[in-house]
């Protein structure tokens, strides 16, 4: 998928940093959906399904260089990235997990990040727009 | 991903990674970084600056070994991210917590306080 | 794709052929899309889209077992990969290409390629059903 | 995805592959494979017992060499696949025309077929 961002990032002519930091974030959410959406087998089986459709996912581009929207969708459990809280940010290296850091990563690098529950569906979109980059840490800014 | 790695006079252990750390790239040099860099007590910089993306399962192994350094006394620095690579470190605040250094000698410093020679 | 496509074959039961066929078709015909089916921007161009959506992408998963169907689902410029004769098989060595292994390798390994275009979408689904192997080459059967 | 070779005494050149060669893992080998395998005029045996997954982008890998090979008046087979990459050489038909073998013995007697030492 990475490819196909570049080049989709290139020809709207996506700065370099906003390249980056959105095909890092769309990498992440889709390596979510890919690994947790579907992973609840209780939740298929419970789940009326109207086709014999197993499973679906749509990725979606939105705008342009001003204002580019990328959006994972999947028709798996409801998730909502947003409704954890962000963790804390570790403080000292004992306290640092080693994995989750998937979700932070996304929500500090998105300038927004939009979730919609739209019938069977999840819809995560996270957003760029052209910011002045801060120093230090953006963790503070969520 | 490309892994090597050296063992300076100095006593510090020098981890070259290169390439991609998404998911098959983090797979790919997962079980050796973590044998180089945590299997014993050691002095590691993890030179970065060939790595042009970092995912949150790479940033996972980076964190396991300096967690791993850290409870054998040892330490693991990192050095030399790229603009990219930098900007996860610093949204995580990985960066407060794992030193990351851009320039060669004070990471040396920083590894090996005690080593007053020029660098 | 793999890992996700793998988990599913394994939750549904569908035996190691079938997984390792149907994986690899699933990547040929994605890779595709994302490589080819934008590229042409002189089409993106002409093609008048009703929001701004500048390009979607879906993956869909249906059916089980006993005759699993995944289809890749693109809004980008028409193209049937049916319609292009199959090549011949190269015969010799020099006669034989380094690229365009990729839809042969989908028309050989899937029991079956159905191509449909739907307004601004194609869909191309690949099905597999259990068979006999066939000593030989499978070239012959498309 | 990993390469190693070494040149046996009959002058055959060993290529192990390891790894999944679709598009990631063939891009990491393609240069270094290109280079051992088509160079020069060479026998070249490729082992491909631990490839998973060969893409179309692999397979085009294979015949770029196979045919320097030929052009050279070299030869290139290939050594033991898998049964999934099997079923891909198999049905594009490049099994027809580049050698496929189970058996390492016939594999050398058909780069090698004056050789006739015992294996
Ligand atoms: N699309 C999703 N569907 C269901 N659960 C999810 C989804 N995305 C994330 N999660 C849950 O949130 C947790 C945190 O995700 P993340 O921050 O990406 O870190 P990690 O993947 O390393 O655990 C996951 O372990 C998983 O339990
Ligand atoms: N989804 C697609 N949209 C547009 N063109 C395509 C698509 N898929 C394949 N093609 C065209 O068909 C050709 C053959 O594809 P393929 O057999 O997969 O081999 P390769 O990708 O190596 O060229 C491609 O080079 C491209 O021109």
């Amino acid at each position: 998928m990475s490819r196909w961002f570049r080049q989709l990032a290139a020809e709207i002519g996506l700065d370099a940093v906003r390249t980056d930091d959105l095909e890092l974030c769309l990498n992440e959410l889709l390596a979510n959906v890919l690994n947790y959406a579907y992973a609840d087998e209780a939740y298929a089986d419970e789940r009326a399904r109207p086709d014999d459709k197993i499973r679906e996912i749509r990725i979606v581009a939105e705008g342009g260089a001003g204002d580019l929207r990328v959006s994972v969708e999947d028709d798996g459990r409801p998730f909502d990235p947003q409704a954890k809280p962000s963790p804390e940010p570790p403080g000292s290296l004992d306290r640092a997990g080693i994995g989750g850091w998937g979700l932070p990563i996304v929500r500090a690098l998105a300038s927004e990040l939009v979730y919609e529950r739209r019938g069977d569906w999840n819809r995560v979109t996270i957003r760029t727009l052209p910011t002045v980059s801060l120093p230090g840490s953006r963790f503070n800014n969520l | 991903m490309e892994l090597t790695y050296e063992d300076s006079a100095e006593g510090i252990r020098h981890i070259r990674l290169a390439g991609r750390m998404d998911v098959e790239g983090t797979h790919e040099i997962d079980l050796k970084f973590t044998s180089v860099a945590s299997c014993q007590k050691l002095l590691v910089l993890v030179d970065m600056s060939l790595v042009e993306f970092l995912s949150s399962l790479g940033l996972g192994t980076l964190v396991r070994s300096a967690k791993a350094q850290m409870s054998r006394t040892g330490m693991l620095v990192l050095y030399s991210p790229t603009p990219a690579v930098a900007r996860v470190l610093q949204a995580t605040q990985i960066d407060q917590i794992v030193p990351v250094y851009y320039d060669l000698g004070e990471a040396r410093r920083a590894l090996v306080p005690g080593d007053v020679r020029p660098v």
